[in-house]
């Protein structure tokens, strides 16, 4: 039931926020949200941390389909439902201070996109997860082709597109397995882990590339990401901040829910593939990182390393690479989020995110600068920040997986503090020009956004026992069905 | 006989079936089908439906051809003015209706039927049976036909009576600018009388 | 005004009634009534066999008389023609020779004298402009022809033979006769 | 007079009606493409019903069966309706443009 | 078998010439009747009573030049009498011109062909008549000649619809679509299979029947296609001698066919009232019958010349409303009416 | 069969209105007229009643199509009041939609060859007078001839079609046809084989399948916007209802034979009138080549005929319908001046009145399958059928087509939500389009939450 009112209240929140005057947008927004946060932490509450699913819920929907309401979460699902409802008020504090029109339908389309994300990540019905995954695209389609910045049509559309095919990929793949299904078909996610367990592994390739087009578009990896560095460039900043924040850890949550435990065997053929085209990713994107004078679309590209980089781990298949995944996941969430109300905060005060035409700010704005070291750093994964536990696990695991890969991927790490310092060094430092020497210093607002974010980034640097704890024992089912399977398949 | 008949008659139809579509001047297509028309009148008789010959020529030559020989003529076009289509474009026409032709050809080729059973009586194309079939069995598409020619009736009619209001608004017109010049007539004498 | 016949009705424009829309008995009427007809006596004469009565005063083709010695009247004076409305009459004067005093009652003779005859109206004002009674209308008809020149008579048509006088006493009434007596009127001056 | 008229039948194959009324569909079909001119072109698709025509009626007096010869009046009576209908439309177009030309209508492309 | 197609080929022949002749002195009649109603004597030179006045007027069509305009369509310019005269004649094909003769012991029955779709047939041929007329019209490349032609069509087609109606009452009674059936039907003696002539079940059947027989003959007061003061000589204009007397005959021989045809569905046919009572020889009987067949005919002949020059001539938007706002509902309703009684009559 | 009673009495009462001057109530009549159809039709389920010596018969698959055509032409008539008032021909405009109703009915419910042809020809014949109802114009004109000429063409194929069959099975009733081939006499086949084609020509034809419809944009475009939503939804529907009633009943023991045609025109619509819809400029003719696309998926289900394609159909069709109907009412109130609007009128629309662009977006989120609106599961159930019958080569182009219907459909959303308004005046609408409109809108998101209402009827 905790479930299904996680999923509703977004929902319900967004269609009361519609019949409101447009004074009380903001603030009732902002209300639902945290309320939603109250719920999650309810949840957290009475989650027992271990490999089984809990607060089920399953109505037949279209019981002539094998379609079910099945939604219930597990330690994976907890993570990301976390992540998408500690996020979300933070996104909306952030846009508090600017003045979007018709902001009533903004704030609707963010509740909505809410309730879509939670519904991605607590579906357990194959076809559910679609569905969630799907109305996940709108809401973000039309904040970023309504808020969006210059040549957003065009941009916002072959975004769409693309993501679009992947789903609908991924959607032949899920009839397919829907109709191998035993008995009854069904599309719970027993029934579809049953039949594309027991398909020959030729098909289980077929079904593995069909899946995995989605989620490495929707993450993106490699050479799926073409979409995603003008997409972030041109939508609003909270839009960005959804995109990269949350939806980005839809594809892998895709990925670890309903692509390694179906088809297992497809995965052992093809993970290396992944892993390589992931760790190219990572260094193409870095590279790219580096070059880039706009800091929107430098954070861009080291979104695509850093996703590279879990998905990486995540092929490795081994539990490492897994819980790093995870931690990892939380952590770019939390990272990226703060980085994009950084830039947001700069571009709001100098009208321009330009690297070249920046500097000196740490003069006038030393909280600024203070927030913005060690959101960086978090970024970089300097250790006792977030970001440190999820990469050392991860490049870990790819280690253990292929020390040359492991080797290359640690670039990422390298060449991460490479792009970082040095937009902040160009950016904070250095002499100030006519654009930044009256950068007024953080208000009540923005502190209220940043303040926790930085608080996160140190807390789950320093102390990650908990997040990990929460998962823990589903990555570690998820990692016995694996190597079951790997020790048949071999 | 009966055989000569049938070879003259159909060739005749589709001799003249020929002529509606390369003879230049519409009026000469329209009696080359009349004669089309009568001829399958003459096959309908071979075949003893002798009720539908009578109506196959009051309804197609009677009526439907001489509507077209009345708009054709109407409207005036017994002049050649029909633009040709290009060469390519008829030698398209033509092919494609030749591939048509083969097409049928081979796909009833397979249809060599020389046994077909014959009803004891042959008596289906008398009035009586057709009467009877078409107020049992057939009674609902009659009735509905009345629909038909109700709905095509009174499209017919809106179509024509919209146009002659047309052509009166357009007289209208014409007068409505004299009454405009004399509106403003009066409006001067008007502004005169201030 | 009021209708001195009484024979004029009013027209109404009134609506007409169904019985009258519906025409039945206005048609009934019409057959009746030329069924009617079809009984009556006919009006036709055949004509060559059968001759209807020409009235007193009928005008037929013209006839230049000659006097009681068979000398022609006509002094080709022109009044004729002057008279005439339709402009039908035309004439060549010429003077009377020697030895002609038979022929021709004056010095003055028409030597040729024209009408033609699909001009001529029949009005009869040459006859009345004569002063020499020399031109009448007869209760001849002009017979048809084929050609239009032959239809402009010449005097071999118009002068009566001397044989076969044409009978004009019926124009002569006694109270033409009387009226013409009346020299001081403008008209016989 | 019916035995006459039955063995009349027999003397013409079935086949024949069927190529027959084969050939009148594909010149009606023929002349569809082949002219420019709508009245032309509708009379061919007459031609075209005519052929069907033939063929129902065929197949009726072979089988015996009188629903073949019912359906020709159906179609007999669709297409006085749809002659009606059309020469209306003509006619409209003619008053619009003074030809009944099909190239002029292009307005739309095909 | 023999006998009877010589029978037949007979009567063919017969028939044809009869209709010719009738045809011919019809244009006396005319001219007798439209002489008379004017109380005039009529044509009466040729001949006694001016009987050999068609005669004349035959050899004087004949003799006539022979135009053909230049502009025309040549061949459809002769074309279109032809058709006209050939649809004439072949309306009286179905005709049962007399009961049956029985020669020889072989019944003989007057008329060529008993189609049992008889009135069909005669709608057929009557309604292609008027191609004769339209070919002409439109042959001739005259604006008067077009003119006529297409008021001709429309006024056919558009009475064509009224005359069905009307006849579809008629067969509603008598249940038989051949003419040989239901002239005989209308006969009978005095007893049980006495029977009344159709006149008495259908009167404004009849009425719309005649009405639109003098449409579709292009008769007073129909004669729109015609009218010489507004369209010259309307379909006919430019057409001189024998194919204007093809046209002019066609008329006629359309009104005779027209009047046999109103005689044989309304008037009994060959049909006498209480003949069959008096027993005569079936023989005398049958050409009795024929005889008074043709008086019948006679009859309606002469009553289209009388209403030809009774009544004054249509506008054209009168006649087109007397067709479809006036005939065409009145025979809806006859056929309503007709099957209503039939219904209650049961 | 009161629906039919119904609909013929309601037409020829509003030719009577004109004589009596009810023209005032003719309006709601009629709307109630539809309602009551409906309710009636509804009252008949699972009765599966014969009528008429089996001409026609009202099984659930008929009485589903008929109620959900009475419904549709309930919306349309509520789109297309103004159309009516601005006519002078109201009462005639009204007879002609009620009779092409009629005409659907029987394209739903025949079960004899006569009927399909009768209920085509009326409704048709019907539509060549409505497309042609702006007289003035030649673009109007010019449809409606070029409707009745391709109309008139496909007919004459469908009927040698029927003949061929009927001289082989001598019968025209489904059942006997059935019977016949299904005791398959091989004597004739090649004759079958034909007819059976030349038919599906001639219903290629109607509802504008690829080969076949280069009429249709033309058609659409040409004719006024009311008329074409007509078109493009109740004549679609009915159209292809019949084009299944009849294969999937009458021919479906010789599938093997035609079923590969079938798949041809499927794959050929989908992939050419996609990828021609996105080079259209004017919105009207977008989403004429819209219909045609919709009309590809369709022909799937018959591709993949199985048990559930009936049901896959009327899913399809009823979201489809409700989303197009919304679709052409904004495009009918965006572009009242200009009935060949490009999508530029559509600029700035979320500005000028945006409860339209509102539903202008869910009716073509819908029409490109977004989930959770109808539009998806429709398209998802068609793929559904598909992969059971095994036909995966085709989904997966119906998935490819789809996503480039997505690029021209989100053209107009773009248009809608991005581009400045040329004016700034609001778009004016009646009441009548937003209460017709929010049905739509309704429709189509519950519909598409809850799809096993309709799943379930057949």
């Amino acid at each position: 039931m905790l479930t299904t009112l996680l999923i509703l209240w977004p929902l319900v929140g967004a269609a009361i926020l519609l019949a409101l005057d447009a004074r009380f947008a903001k603030p009732w927004a902002l209300t639902v949200s945290l309320i939603e946060l109250v719920l999650t932490i309810v949840t957290v509450a009475q989650f027992q941390p271990d490999a089984t699913t809990q607060f089920v819920v399953n109505y037949p929907w279209v019981a002539s389909l094998g379609i079910n309401f099945y939604v219930g979460i597990d330690g994976i699902s907890m993570l990301l439902v976390i992540l998408t409802t500690v996020l979300t008020p933070l996104i909306i504090l952030s846009s508090f201070k600017n003045s979007y029109e018709k902001h009533i339908s903004f704030y609707s389309l963010i509740l909505f996109m809410e309730m879509a994300l939670v519904g991605v990540f607590v579906a357990l019905d194959g076809f559910l997860f679609y569905i969630f995954w799907e109305m996940a695209l709108i809401p973000i389609y039309f904040i970023c082709l309504r808020w969006g910045g210059v040549n957003r049509g065009a941009v916002t559309l072959k975004f769409f597109i693309y993501t679009l095919a992947g789903s609908l990929v991924m959607l032949v793949g899920l009839i397919y397995l829907y109709y191998q299904t035993p008995g009854e078909h069904s599309f719970a996610v027993e029934a579809l882990y049953a039949a594309g367990q027991n398909l020959p592994a030729s098909t289980q390739s077929l079904i593995f590339w069909a899946m995995f087009l989605a989620f490495a578009i929707k993450m993106p990896v490699f050479p799926f990401h073409t979409w995603q560095p003008d997409t972030y460039h041109t939508s609003p900043t909270q839009g960005t901040m959804l995109l990269s924040g949350i939806m980005l850890k839809m594809g892998i949550f895709g990925v670890i829910r309903w692509l390694l435990p179906v088809v297992p065997q497809g995965v052992n053929e093809w993970a290396s593939t992944a892993i390589i085209l992931s760790v190219i990713g990572i260094v193409y994107a870095s590279c790219l990182a580096i070059v880039q004078k706009d800091l929107k679309r430098l954070i861009a590209y080291s979104s695509i390393a850093h996703v590279g980089l879990i998905a990486a781990g995540l092929f490795t298949l081994n539990k490492i690479g897994m819980q790093g995944a995870m931690i990892q996941m939380i952590s770019h969430g939390i990272v990226v989020v703060g980085l994009w109300y950084i830039i947001d905060i700069i571009f709001s005060r100098t009208t321009t995110q330009e690297i070249a035409s920046l500097g000196g700010i740490r003069n006038s704005a030393p909280i600024f600068t203070t927030v913005f070291v060690v959101i960086m750093l978090g970024s970089v994964a300097l250790p006792l920040t977030s970001g440190f536990v999820g990469e050392f696990l991860l490049i870990n695991s790819v280690f253990q997986f292929n020390n040359i890969i492991g080797a290359v991927a640690g670039l990422t790490m390298i060449l991460g503090a490479v792009y970082m310092l040095r937009s902040f060094q160009q950016t904070m430092l250095g002499e100030a020009n006519v654009r930044t020497q009256n950068f007024i210093d953080l208000g009540l607002n923005e502190k209220l956004v940043l303040y926790p974010i930085v608080v996160m980034v140190i807390l789950i640097g320093v102390y990650p026992a908990p997040l990990l704890k929460i998962s823990e024992a589903a990555v570690n089912n998820l990692h016995q069905i694996l190597t079951n399977y790997q020790a048949l398949s071999q | 006989m009966t055989l000569y008949a049938f070879y003259f008659i159909s060739f005749l139809a589709v001799l003249s079936a020929l002529m509606v579509v390369f003879s230049r001047n519409p009026i000469h297509s329209v009696l080359y089908l009349v004669i089309t028309f009568f001829c399958v009148a003459c096959h309908y008789l071979l075949l003893n439906a002798q009720f539908l010959a009578a109506v196959h020529v009051i309804v197609y030559a009677g009526a439907i051809m001489v509507l077209f020989l009345y708009v054709i003529m109407l409207l005036n076009l017994n002049k050649d003015d029909e633009s040709q289509k290009s060469n390519l474009w008829k030698a398209g026409a033509v092919i494609t209706s030749g591939l048509l032709l083969v097409v049928f050809v081979g796909a009833l080729r397979g249809a060599e039927a020389e046994s077909v059973s014959f009803a004891s009586s042959n008596n289906t194309g008398l009035v009586k049976n057709l009467g009877r079939l078409l107020f049992n069995e057939f009674l609902l598409p009659f009735e509905i036909v009345s629909i038909l020619l109700l709905a095509a009736m009174v499209g017919a009619v809106m179509l024509g009576k919209t146009h002659m209001k047309r052509a009166k608004e357009i007289a209208h017109e014409k007068n409505g600018r004299g009454s405009v010049a004399s509106a403003r007539g009066i409006g001067n004498i008007k502004e005169l009388t201030k | 005004m009021t209708s001195l016949s009484g024979r004029s009705k009013v027209v109404v424009k009134k609506e007409m009634t169904l019985a009258e829309r519906m025409y039945l008995p206005a048609i009934l009427g019409g057959v009746i009534i030329t069924l009617k007809h079809l009984f009556k006596r006919k009006a036709t004469v055949k004509y060559p066999e059968k001759k209807r009565e020409f009235s007193a005063v009928w005008r037929g083709q013209h006839v230049l008389k000659r006097d009681d010695k068979g000398a022609e009247r006509c002094t080709a004076c022109g009044l004729c023609a002057v008279a005439c409305p339709a402009e039908a009459i035309t004439m060549t004067a010429g003077e009377r020779k020697k030895g002609e005093e038979n022929l021709y009652r004056e010095e003055k003779y028409a030597t040729t004298y024209e009408i033609n005859m699909l001009r001529c109206i029949f009005c009869g004002l040459c006859e009345e402009a004569c002063p020499k009674e020399a031109i009448f209308l007869t209760d001849r008809l002009v017979p048809t022809e084929f050609g239009r020149g032959e239809f402009i008579y010449g005097k071999d048509k118009l002068v009566e033979p001397v044989d076969n006088r044409v009978d004009v006493t019926k124009r002569q009434t006694p109270a033409v006769l009387e009226f013409k007596k009346h020299k001081n009127l403008s008209h016989n001056r | 007079m019916n035995e006459n008229v039955t063995q009349a039948i027999q003397g013409v194959p079935l086949n024949y009606y069927i190529w027959l009324s084969t050939a009148l569909f594909v010149i009606g079909v023929l002349g569809v493409l082949y002219r420019k001119n709508a009245i032309i072109i509708f009379m061919c698709i007459e031609l075209m019903l005519n052929a069907v025509n033939v063929l129902l009626v065929a197949f009726s007096a072979y089988h015996g069966d009188g629903a073949g010869q019912v359906f020709v009046f159906f179609i007999m009576a669709v297409a006085a309706a749809e002659v009606a209908v059309g020469l209306a439309i003509l006619i409209v177009i003619y008053h619009n443009t003074k030809t009944t030309d099909i190239n002029v209508l292009n307005k739309l492309k095909w | 078998m023999s006998e009877v197609l010589t029978f037949k080929l007979i009567l063919v022949f017969s028939i044809f010439g009869v209709t010719l002749l009738i045809a011919m002195y019809s244009t006396y009649l005319e001219r007798k009747v439209a002489a008379f109603i004017q109380d005039r004597v009529g044509p009466d030179r040729a001949g006694p009573f001016g009987l050999l006045q068609p005669l004349a007027d035959g050899v004087k069509m004949f003799m006539k030049e022979e135009i053909i305009p230049n502009v025309s369509n040549k061949f459809l310019f002769i074309v279109g009498p032809c058709v006209a005269m050939l649809t004439a004649i072949m309306a009286g094909v179905v005709i049962p011109w007399g009961g049956t003769l029985t020669i020889n012991g072989t019944q003989y029955n007057l008329q060529i062909a008993d189609l049992n779709i008889g009135i069909l047939y005669i709608f057929g041929v009557v309604s292609i008549g008027v191609y004769g007329i339209m070919i002409g019209g439109w042959a001739s490349n005259n604006k008067f000649s077009l003119l006529g032609a297409i008021r001709a069509s429309a006024q056919m087609i558009s009475y064509e619809l009224a005359m069905g109606l009307s006849i579809i009452a008629l067969i509603m009674i008598t249940g038989t679509l051949s003419l040989q059936e239901i002239a005989a039907q209308q006969g009978g003696g005095v007893g049980s299979d006495w029977n009344m002539w159709n006149i008495v079940y259908q009167p404004i059947g009849f009425m719309i029947f005649i009405i639109c027989a003098f449409a579709e003959c292009n008769r007073m007061p129909f004669d729109l296609p015609e009218t010489e003061t507004e369209l010259v000589g309307g379909y006919h204009t430019e057409y001189s001698s024998m194919k204007l007397g093809f046209y002019l005959f066609a008329e006629y021989i359309n009104m005779f066919t027209s009047s046999a045809v109103m005689a044989t569905l309304y008037f009994g046919g060959y049909n006498i009232p209480f003949i069959n009572d008096l027993g005569l020889d079936p023989n005398v009987a049958t050409i009795l019958g024929t005889v008074f067949f043709f008086m019948k005919i006679g009859f309606f002949i002469f009553f289209f010349m009388w209403i030809r020059w009774t009544l004054p001539r249509f506008r054209y938007d009168q006649l087109m409303n007397l067709g479809w706002k006036i005939l065409i509902p009145l025979a809806i309703a006859n056929v309503a009416v007709t099957g209503l009684v039939m219904i209650l009559m049961d | 069969m009161n629906a039919v009673y119904i609909l013929s009495g309601l037409g020829i009462f509003s030719l009577l209105a004109e004589i009596f001057s009810f023209r005032k109530i003719l309006f709601p009549i009629v709307l109630l007229g539809l309602l009551a159809t409906a309710g009636l039709l509804v009252m008949d389920w699972n009765t599966g009643t014969s009528h008429f010596s089996n001409m026609l018969t009202f099984d659930n698959y008929a009485i589903a199509f008929s109620a959900g055509i009475a419904v549709i032409a309930f919306l349309w008539f509520l789109m297309s009041r103004d159309y009516f008032e601005n006519n002078t021909h109201v009462t005639d405009h009204f007879a002609l939609v009620l009779f092409s109703l009629v005409g659907a009915v029987f394209m739903v419910s025949y079960s004899n060859l006569a009927m399909l042809f009768l209920g085509i020809e009326i409704l048709s014949i019907s539509l060549y007078i409505m497309a042609g109802s702006k007289m003035t114009d030649l673009f109007s004109n010019e449809a409606s001839f070029k409707y009745f000429l391709m109309g008139s063409f496909a007919t004459g194929f469908l009927l040698f079609g029927i003949a061929l069959v009927y001289g082989v099975t001598g019968s025209f009733d489904l059942g006997k046809i059935n019977q016949v081939i299904t005791a398959g006499s091989t004597e004739f086949s090649a004759l079958l084989y034909a007819g059976v084609l030349l038919m599906m020509v001639g219903l290629a034809f109607k509802i504008s399948a690829v080969p076949f419809h280069f009429w249709a944009p033309d058609v659409y475009e040409g004719s006024p916007t009311v008329v074409t939503a007509f078109m493009s939804t109740i004549v679609k529907i009915a159209a292809f209802a019949g084009f299944f009633r009849l294969f999937a009943t009458c021919f479906a023991s010789v599938s093997g034979e035609w079923v590969n045609v079938v798949q041809v025109i499927a794959v050929l619509t989908l992939v050419v009138s996609n990828i021609t819809a996105v080079y259209q400029n004017s919105v009207k003719r977008m989403l004429a080549f819209s219909s045609i696309a919709h009309a590809g998926y369709l022909l799937i289900t018959l591709v993949a005929l199985n048990e559930i394609s009936a049901s896959a159909i009327l899913y399809y069709v009823l979201a489809y319908a409700a989303a197009s109907l919304a679709a052409f009412a904004v495009l009918h109130n965006v572009a009242f001046e200009n009935e060949n609007a490009s999508a530029e009128s559509f600029n700035g629309l979320s500005k000028r009145n945006p409860f339209h662009a509102f539903a202008m977006t869910v009716a073509l989120l819908s029409l490109a399958g977004i989930p959770p609106l109808a539009g998806f599961f429709a398209k998802y159930y068609i793929f559904t059928v598909a992969f059971e019958s095994g036909y995966v080569g085709i989904v997966l182009l119906a998935v490819v087509t789809s996503l480039i219907g997505i690029y021209y459909y989100f053209r107009i959303i773009i248009a809608m939500y991005l581009k400045a308004p040329e004016t700034t005046t609001p778009v004016a609408v009646t009441t009548m389009h937003n209460v017709m409109l929010v049905i739509c809108l309704l429709s189509t998101i519950i519909l598409g939450l809850f799809p096993d209402m309709i799943i379930k009827l057949i």
